[in-house]
């Protein structure tokens, strides 16, 4: 299945009809992240997003080939947004489809939680100070590292 | 030997560039990326401090690697602070 | 926010536009069931789905309402199919909105365990051999308790 | 004593039955699952069976309850296998 590293925003209806197609599997599981009007300290009025383009298409292809293979996905997609984002606007949609719901679930969650902390993408939020990079936070490190242990050497 | 370094977010910014070819004449074919960090820390104290905070990732070749990595001629080494995507 | 228990088929992108508004919060996470051709033994032509109205209504408001309370969601919908199934149909829909990707995904998961054990609806599926009732599959129990510790008294 | 059964799925199938209301005239106040269900397993052998299978789910006015749930006039008590939604 396939990975989009796009500027535009996300159509999450159209990406939906995609992924599942005319004869869908028994479960479908997905997840859309979109730009918040704040962080933890201070207001947010836009959202820049650097990304280090031939890395991140194959750091993002290899985490929905490990995805599926671990979970039986029958089909997937991932899409991540860059450039400048406005408040509201999508940020990042994955798509699981499986046999039975627990894998469509858990298989959209490893892919949330592993790009979070390992595709090249770095955020900049536009606040009231100024640009500000956003640090990496803890609590996804921890939900990362919940996954460490199940993959392969 | 000549490598191409590419540098993201806040080191793109504090260091004012994001790619440029990087040449280790000096250096016997053994490279590693802690050798090209050394190199290029001579390059200034923001260098030294961009290249020498304790989070940096490295990775070579678009692959995450430790500093102990060895560099070949033609490589694509990237230094970026930790990712925060998604 | 809203149940629906429907005979008609689900239309889950504008389900989903509801669900987020027009401006969402920053993480959405949904699911949705379909019709599969083929249970564990045999092959299936039809599911026909039958509930008991009154307390199905009662018990997925309630279990959106304990989902909402214990994952912090600013919006949640659950939507039902009740009534005669075609393979590749949409049985089942949930969404779930909060600020951090765990708690919606969390909370989709929750909805989906719970309402396959606890809410009164019944699937009787057309096969090579006829119609017959589907029992409840251990998988699902099990599932469902690991929610349990977590419910007030 | 007058209440409702309701009767779904398998149950419903097996006993021909949705909906009915049921009195129970012979019985004190105190009225309780197991006794309506005894009543009811009196109607024949078919009843019997399908009221005592050890899965039977009982729902008194929409909420689940085990069979020592006492039963006032009016309320609704249906009788179900486990269920198999979502």
């Amino acid at each position: 299945m396939t990975v989009s590293i796009q500027r535009e925003p996300i159509d999450v209806a159209s990406e939906y009809a995609q992924l599942v197609g005319p004869q869908p599997d028994a479960a479908v599981a997905t997840f859309t992240g979109y730009v918040r009007d704040h962080s933890d300290a201070h207001a947010v009025s836009q959202l820049e997003l650097e990304h280090y383009p031939e890395m991140a298409q194959k750091v993002l292809m290899a985490l929905g080939e490990r995805a599926a293979d671990q979970f039986g996905l029958s089909r997937w997609r991932i899409v991540h947004r860059y450039g400048l984002l406005d408040v509201a606007e999508t940020i990042v949609w994955v798509g699981a489809v499986a046999e039975h719901r627990g894998e469509a679930i858990s298989a959209s969650e490893l892919m949330m939680d592993t790009l979070k902390t390992d595709a090249p993408f770095w955020k900049r939020e536009q606040g009231p100070d100024g640009h500000v990079w956003v640090a990496s936070k803890a609590v996804d490190q921890h939900r990362r590292a919940r996954w460490r242990s199940e993959e392969k050497a | 030997m000549g490598i191409t370094i590419k540098l993201f977010s806040s080191l793109r910014e504090v260091l004012g560039e994001s790619e440029f070819e990087f040449s280790l004449t000096e250096l016997d074919s053994a490279v590693t990326v802690a050798a090209v960090k050394s190199a290029l820390s001579q390059r200034g104290a923001s260098w030294q401090e961009a290249l020498n905070q304790p989070n940096l990732v490295h990775a070579l070749n678009h692959k995450v690697v430790y500093t102990d990595a060895v560099v070949a001629a033609g490589d694509e080494l990237a230094f970026f602070p930790p990712m925060t995507g998604g």
